[in-house]
């Protein structure tokens, strides 16, 4: 296990005032001197890590975790290396970042914006974190990016769905390597189109609150543009835990699609009820039945169990992407080994992307020469790299969204282990996915200026 | 028509749940005069029970197939369940699927373990204590029990099904005479109800039929009294407490297929469970029953479109709404008595 | 006229006729007690004096006023206060505290946001509060929890909470029962003295026949929920019907 | 002094001392230690342990004095913070408007709220505030999100219409808040051999305003009308028949705690200005109740030592990771030092709600009364030798 070195406060003492009893004033904002917020003036710099270790989404927030630290080990030049092997950019060399080796601190963000912000502020006022990454949910991911924004160091969003995270709340320190719901719809039309054809009537539920009607309005437009009508749309409270009285009208309403446009617990719980309510087996219009969910992720479908089978979805990534779509995905399979390794099972779709994401900002730094923020974010914004799992991929500079192949999957008949519960039925290719910055779904925010924190 | 139907039918449903856990917090209000926060960890630990027999059938042994590999590259393994080396495949696997009807088998002695050694430990040093110190001290109870469960279990839902026979739906439609299956439902969720039903009718029974009922509910009447009398109440107030935490246990034990048991699921039904006893009024079992299928309705007539199309929110909120026009119209709730919790 | 003037007073609980055509007459500075058998309706009738039960039918008027119909905070600001059976003080507050609190109701009504102020400058107040307790013995208690001193402490302090309001008319349920006999003697002396003082009317219930002999003025003799009789003590103790009713039982 | 008594004089300038000095006192390790880890000495978290010193001893006027125990205070908060933020995107990144503004929307809220759920006591009254809140709770989430921007939180944002000021600051980010223009955010640093001491602006705002809030809630404790509240907790007939009507005198309380709330909510929007539904949730204002019979209820510290006590596990045990265990454990042999490091795993990091539950039971269960009765009883043991030659009435009340 690495040891966590000195802290920033200890370089302080050493580098700076040693044996001083009261060193000269600053303002922390500009503190070391370099024009930005928690400059490393040591041998180490620190990253935080802000994941959900409470609440509903603790697995998922462990998962993040565990990749982090492996980006961490494989940025100090510890263990195989991972994906550092297979990234286009060659600019990291296992010596941490820049020369200087790579700590880190970790916070709760109990899936709460409140409690995230917290934890985040911590990191930046106390532990001197120069970037934050990691996160469940949209709302945290949008309310830490604002947080960064305000502070004057670079959010890296984790698992963050959202259209609005770069679109309407967009900031020019926060970047998002996941994808996005609108990137799910336009994934998903096509193959909707093709496994349960163009005369579709389809019946919504969703969850209320922001990134549920993001999701939902995504999806009914790519729906509808198929020819696909909505029967209707209810909003259902994040709270519920029994869904039956929401899906007991839809059994006569009808409809031969349900959308399902939940996550986490809701999502599963929504499905296991959808069943239990045999939907599945349906027969509507002289079609079967159909159950869609929007968002998947390997824990939900864990946590689903065998509901799960046959349910189309959208991801970001899955561990098996290399070995079946080819070696356009390079990265995957390196990356897998090296997790599989060290924790005993594959990784998921959260955990790849703040991997990606670590070694992303650590990347753009080494480009770029400084850790400033806004310097890592002009090397960030348009940079177009490959082999980080999800084929050739463009952080777009308008948005700070990474564009790439979305994966359209669905849950497995007869999974043959845990690992395989979820099976990619298509990837669906860049172009067919992009969108223009100024899309409605996306309109209403801008990235403004950068903020470096002097 | 057979929307209304199956709403009311979801709410009997949901209100078999609420009845059951308020029932348990009740009696505990009733006897005791404790205010248990904890009180939705037991319905957890009652799913976490089923959760538990369903691993332990479950255990396995590894058998190497080297003709597949793993998502690392090494021979792959696969499971095969103690139980059905031992039992053959068919009944093997029977028995794993029948886990959860097991797992009441299962939970009783530990729920009543768990409620004696609650009572026994801790509770009962707190009877003279301020109603404050109860919540607190329940409260940090509750938050230990299900990090503890968190910590073994993860944070993740765990399914955990109804045996085979009981997935499908019972065409309910047809015996009112509607057209076949446009009121359908699912056979466990009747079960779930028809479990309800047994249980609080078995608790009343046992109440209103039995002497140690008897001066239980003299004890909830008048507790000096019923001390001077030299019968040892707080005696029977332990078995009451095992018998609530029972009853919530099993309440989870089969709640456990309907949405699949995760560590927090008693905090979730916490709150309700409290508003569903008040409006029940305190100290009254019947108020307890009839707040939790009345709330049960409304919240699932509350959840229909149209309703929700006519006030937007309204699926939100129900709950509090009726909760507050309740206590504004009747001082001690449905059903309550006079004095218990005013002060 | 008599201060306190009950009228016609009819109160049903159900089934249960608990007071039926109930006069009665209270003159000003005289003290009235009201006896009778266990369930005769006293404490009922006490009750529809303070505004804790309302009456079906029938008037009750203080000095001139109705008392029907108004909240018993309102009838205890008319002049009228009342003492239970079984002590009603503030036990969580100190015997101190426990006098403010009626100092305060009196002068400053039923609500004021004295929120600022410490409780420590009210220098008049509390030199009425302890001049009080000293009348009653207390004041070398004053910093003690009322809830931790004895029941017979507790009654005179609830005692002095009613006198030190000065009420027109003080209302006294079995202010002796559970006594020990010099207490209740130094209840007797000490209701004698605040009587002799003047200017105060009292209605008193009791059961023990040393007390209403040796204050009351006037009795009225209750009976399944009717005046029996009224009259002087000294007639009282004579009546046939009295000793029919009440007496002979209780002998 | 301040029209105080002496001992509560004395109580005000210990939290005075302890709030000036917070920087300090709470730093207390150097941060090159292993135990850096445990110091808390950050502007964030400051803030956080004074504002919720105020939200705890706004709650305790209500519940410590009157008994009512309102279980939807969070709501009060959770509005203040919203007013706020308002303010900060409509009129001007001045603080005082906003926390005007908060401390008087929560109190007109909290007037409606307390006229309908005083109506009853008890239990039922807890329920009455609990729906109430919870239905905020659930509508600022969802059909409120125009007012309330729903799950992610009333932020602001670069076209904010700000009357009194600019939408955009000079270097093209959003303004940020200020007094007369010190810039909450801004810290000023002192290095001091290993030992790095921050002093934030926005943390001194909220000091002086805890002090104030702690100088009016003595005045309150200590005052008639204090008396009264007291009363109505411990005999309402007897209130009664002495010609009080309870009544106003709860709402008064009910309404001057919420403001208190309202404050508390302004604050924490002043420092960051951003406001969540989550703050109105149950769990929100159940945290506010525990600090407040951890703390104490009825004392007047004793809410501000429970909100530090809950506030410095959420943040400081939550952030213990294995990595920080291993680094703490590291003298050891390398097989002791996984073996600590397995048994502490559980109680810090993601644990540290277990050990909060935990500590919890183990404060109620050893110390009754909460902490502030726990630290008397300390000091007591160590009196207790003077307390046996004192002789004044006080001391021997007890006797019966």
């Amino acid at each position: 296990m690495s040891k966590m070195n000195l802290t920033r406060r200890g370089v302080i003492k050493t580098g700076a005032v040693a044996g001083a009893g009261l060193a000269l004033p600053t303002y922390l904002s500009a503190a070391a001197h370099s024009g930005y917020t928690n400059a490393p003036t040591g041998d180490t710099v620190t990253l935080g890590f802000n994941v959900p270790q409470s609440g509903p989404y603790a697995d998922e927030g462990a998962d993040e975790l565990r990749a982090f630290e492996l980006a961490v080990e494989h940025l100090n030049g510890e263990g195989d290396g991972g994906m550092l092997s297979t990234f286009s950019s060659k600019a990291l060399d296992g010596t941490g970042i820049l020369g200087k080796k790579v700590t880190f601190v970790t916070g709760d963000t109990q899936t709460k914006s409140d409690a995230a912000r917290a934890s985040a502020k911590s990191m930046i006022e106390k532990d001197g974190a120069i970037m934050i990454s990691g996160g469940s949910s949209s709302g945290v991911a949008v309310a830490v990016q604002g947080l960064c924004q305000e502070a004057g160091v670079v959010f890296m969003a984790g698992l963050t769905h959202s259209n609005d995270t770069t679109g309407k709340d967009k900031k020019a320190n926060g970047f998002r390597h996941f994808f996005n719901a609108y990137m799910s719809a336009a994934a998903l039309a096509p193959v909707l189109k093709n496994l349960y054809g163009a005369d579709r009537a389809a019946y919504h539920l969703t969850a209320d609150y922001t990134w549920g009607w993001t999701q939902q309005e995504s999806i009914q437009a790519a729906t509808e543009a198929l020819g696909w009508r909505t029967v209707n749309n209810v909003l259902t409270p994040l709270a519920a835990t029994d869904f039956s009285s929401y899906i007991t009208p839809v059994l006569n309403s009808g409809a031969d699609v349900l959308v399902l446009n939940h996550y986490g617990g809701n999502m599963v719980n929504s499905l296991t009820n959808a069943v239990q309510f045999g939907l599945r087996d349906k027969q509507v219009n002289g079609k079967n039945f159909e159950i869609v969910v929007p968002l998947y992720s390997e824990l939900m479908a864990k946590g689903a169990g065998a509901n799960i089978k046959g349910i189309v979805g959208s991801q970001n990534w899955d561990w098996k992407l290399e070995n079946q779509m080819g070696a356009k995905y390079t990265g995957t399979n390196a990356f897998v080994q090296s997790f599989g390794n060290k924790y005993g099972f594959p990784p998921s779709q959260a955990a790849q992307t703040c991997y990606a994401q670590t070694l992303l900002y650590a990347d753009a730094a080494a480009r770029a020469g400084t850790f400033n923020p806004c310097a890592i974010g002009e090397a960030l914004a348009g940079f177009e790299f490959d082999g980080l799992g999800n084929g050739p991929t463009l952080y777009r500079a308008d948005d700070h969204q990474c564009f790439k192949d979305v994966l359209v999957v669905k849950g497995a008949e007869n999974p043959e282990d845990e690992f395989h519960l979820v099976e990619i039925v298509e990837v669906t290719p860049t172009e067919q996915v992009t969108y223009d910055p100024n899309h409605p779904m996306f309109a209403g925010g801008a990235l403004g200026a950068c903020n470096p924190g002097a | 028509m057979d929307a209304i139907i199956l709403q009311i039918l979801n709410g009997l449903d949901k209100g078999s749940a609420y009845a059951l856990i308020a029932l348990g917090l009740t009696l505990i209000f009733g006897t005791l005069g404790v205010v248990n926060f904890a009180h939705g960890a037991l319905f957890m630990i009652g799913s976490f029970c089923a959760v538990t027999v369903q691993r332990i059938l479950s255990v396995s042994f590894k058998t190497v197939d080297p003709s597949k590999t793993d998502f690392l590259g090494n021979p792959s393994t696969y499971d095969t369940p103690y139980v059905v080396h031992w039992f053959g495949p068919e009944f093997g696997a029977g028995i794993i699927d029948w886990s959860v009807p097991l797992a009441i088998l299962f939970a009783i002695p530990i729920m009543i373990a768990i409620g004696f050694i609650m009572e026994r430990g801790l509770i009962k040093h707190f009877y003279k204590r301020p109603h404050a110190d109860q919540i607190l001290v329940t409260f940090g109870l509750a938050i230990v029990l299900q990090e503890v469960i968190k910590y073994y279990y993860g944070a993740n839902p765990i399914q955990t099904g109804a045996p085979e026979v009981f997935r499908g739906s019972f065409d309910f439609g047809v015996l009112l005479g509607f057209d076949p299956n446009v009121i359908i439902y699912p056979y466990w969720r009747l079960v779930y109800f028809a479990f309800a039903a047994v249980i609080i009718s078995a608790v009343f029974a046992f109440l209103q039929f039995t002497t140690f009922g008897m001066v239980v509910r003299a004890g909830m009447a008048d507790r000096e009294t019923v001390g001077l009398l030299g019968i040892n109440i707080d005696k029977r107030f332990t078995i009451m407490f095992g018998l609530a935490a029972a009853v919530a246990g099993l309440a989870g034990v089969m709640y456990a297929p309907i949405n699949a048991p995760n560590y927090h699921m008693g905090m979730d039904f916490l709150v309700l469970s409290f508003v569903v006893v008040v409006v029940g009024g305190m100290g009254s079992l019947p108020g307890a029953v009839l707040a939790g299928f009345l709330l049960g309705i409304l919240e699932s007539f509350a959840s229909m479109t149209q309703v929700i199309d006519l006030i937007p929110g309204i699926n939100q909120i129900i709950i509090y709404v009726v909760a507050i026009i309740v206590l504004l119209t009747r001082p001690r709730g449905l059903m309550g008595r006079k004095g218990v919790m005013e002060e | 006229m008599g201060i306190l003037e009950v009228k016609d007073v009819n109160k049903r609980f159900g089934g249960l006729q608990a007071l039926g055509n109930v006069n009665l007459s209270v003159a000003d500075n005289t003290v009235h007690a009201i006896i009778g058998p266990n369930g005769a309706g006293k404490s009922t009738l006490l009750n529809c004096l303070v505004g804790k039960l309302i009456p079906d039918t029938g008037s009750v008027m203080f000095a001139g006023q109705s008392v029907l119909g108004r909240k018993p905070f309102e009838i205890n600001q008319m002049g009228i206060s009342r003492v239970f059976q079984t002590p009603e003080i503030f036990g969580d507050l100190t015997v101190m505290e426990n006098m403010m609190i009626p100092c305060l109701a009196k002068r400053d009504g039923s609500f004021r946001m004295h929120a600022i102020e410490s409780v420590l400058d009210e220098k008049a107040l509390r030199e009425k509060a302890e001049s009080m307790l000293e009348e009653v013995k207390m004041l070398d208690k004053r910093n003690m929890h009322a809830a931790s001193m004895s029941r017979g402490d507790k009654r005179r302090l609830e005692m002095a909470m009613c006198l030190v309001q000065e009420p027109r008319l003080l209302l006294l349920d079995e202010p002796t029962a559970g006594m020990a006999r010099a207490d209740t003697n130094n209840t007797i002396d000490l209701l004698k003295e605040i009587k002799a003082r003047g200017n105060i009317t009292m209605c008193i219930i009791e059961h023990d026949m040393h007390v209403v002999f040796s204050l009351a003025d006037r009795i009225t003799v209750l009976a399944q929920g009717t005046p029996l009789v009224e009259d002087t003590p000294e007639n009282i103790k004579g009546h046939p019907k009295v000793r029919e009713a009440y007496l002979g039982e209780s002998a | 002094m301040f029209g105080l008594e002496k001992k509560d004089a004395t109580l005000l300038l210990i939290v005075a001392v302890l709030t000036m000095c917070a920087p300090f006192i709470l730093n207390p390790f150097p941060s090159d230690s292993g135990l850096a880890q445990f110091n808390a000495g950050y502007p964030d978290l400051m803030q956080r342990f004074v504002i919720f010193g105020i939200f705890a001893i706004g709650f305790n006027i209500l519940f410590g004095l009157t008994g009512y125990l309102s279980f939807g205070h969070a709501a009060f908060l959770g509005v203040g913070s919203y007013s706020a933020v308002w303010m900060f995107k409509l009129l001007s990144m001045n603080v005082i408007p906003a926390i005007l503004l908060s401390v008087i929307v929560a109190g007109a809220f909290a007037l409606i709220i307390g006229f309908v759920s005083l109506r009853r006591s008890g239990i039922y009254f807890s329920i009455l505030t609990l729906a109430f809140a919870q239905m905020s709770f659930a509508l600022a989430y969802s059909v409120l999100t125009p007012i309330t921007n729903g799950e992610t939180g009333l932020q602001l944002s670069l076209n904010d219409p700000r009357i009194l000021g600019t939408s955009i600051s000079a270097d093209g980010g959003i303004p940020v808040t200020q007094l007369f223009g010190i810039e909450m955010r801004s810290t000023y640093a002192m290095d001091v051999g290993p030992w790095l001491f921050q002093f934030n602006a926005g943390y001194y705002l909220c000091a002086i305003l805890l002090l104030l809030a702690f100088y009016l809630s003595i005045r309150i404790f200590r005052s008639p009308f204090g008396l009264m509240l007291r009363a109505v907790k411990s005999n309402q007939q007897r209130m009664n028949y002495t010609g009080l009507n309870a009544r106003p005198y709860t709402l008064a309380a009910f309404v001057i705690s919420g403001m208190y709330a309202g404050l508390a909510g302004g604050l924490l929007a002043s420092m960051d200005p951003l406001a969540g539904a989550e703050r109105m949730q149950w769990t929100a204002s159940g945290e506010v109740v525990l600090m407040t019979i951890l703390g104490g209820a009825g004392t007047l510290i004793g809410p501000v030592l429970g909100a530090g006590f809950i506030k410095y596990f959420e943040n400081i045990f939550s952030k213990i990771n294995d990595n920080v265990l291993h680094q703490w454990f590291a003298f050891m042999p390398d097989g002791l030092e996984d073996f600590m490091v397995t048994i502490v795993h559980p109680f810090v990091g993601k644990g540290w709600s277990l050990t909060l539950g935990l500590m919890f039971m183990a404060v109620v269960i050893f110390l009754p009364g909460g902490l502030v009765e726990g630290g008397q009883k300390i000091g007591k043991l160590f009196r207790r030798k003077k307390a046996a030659e004192d002789t004044s009435p006080a001391a021997k009340t007890p006797a019966e």
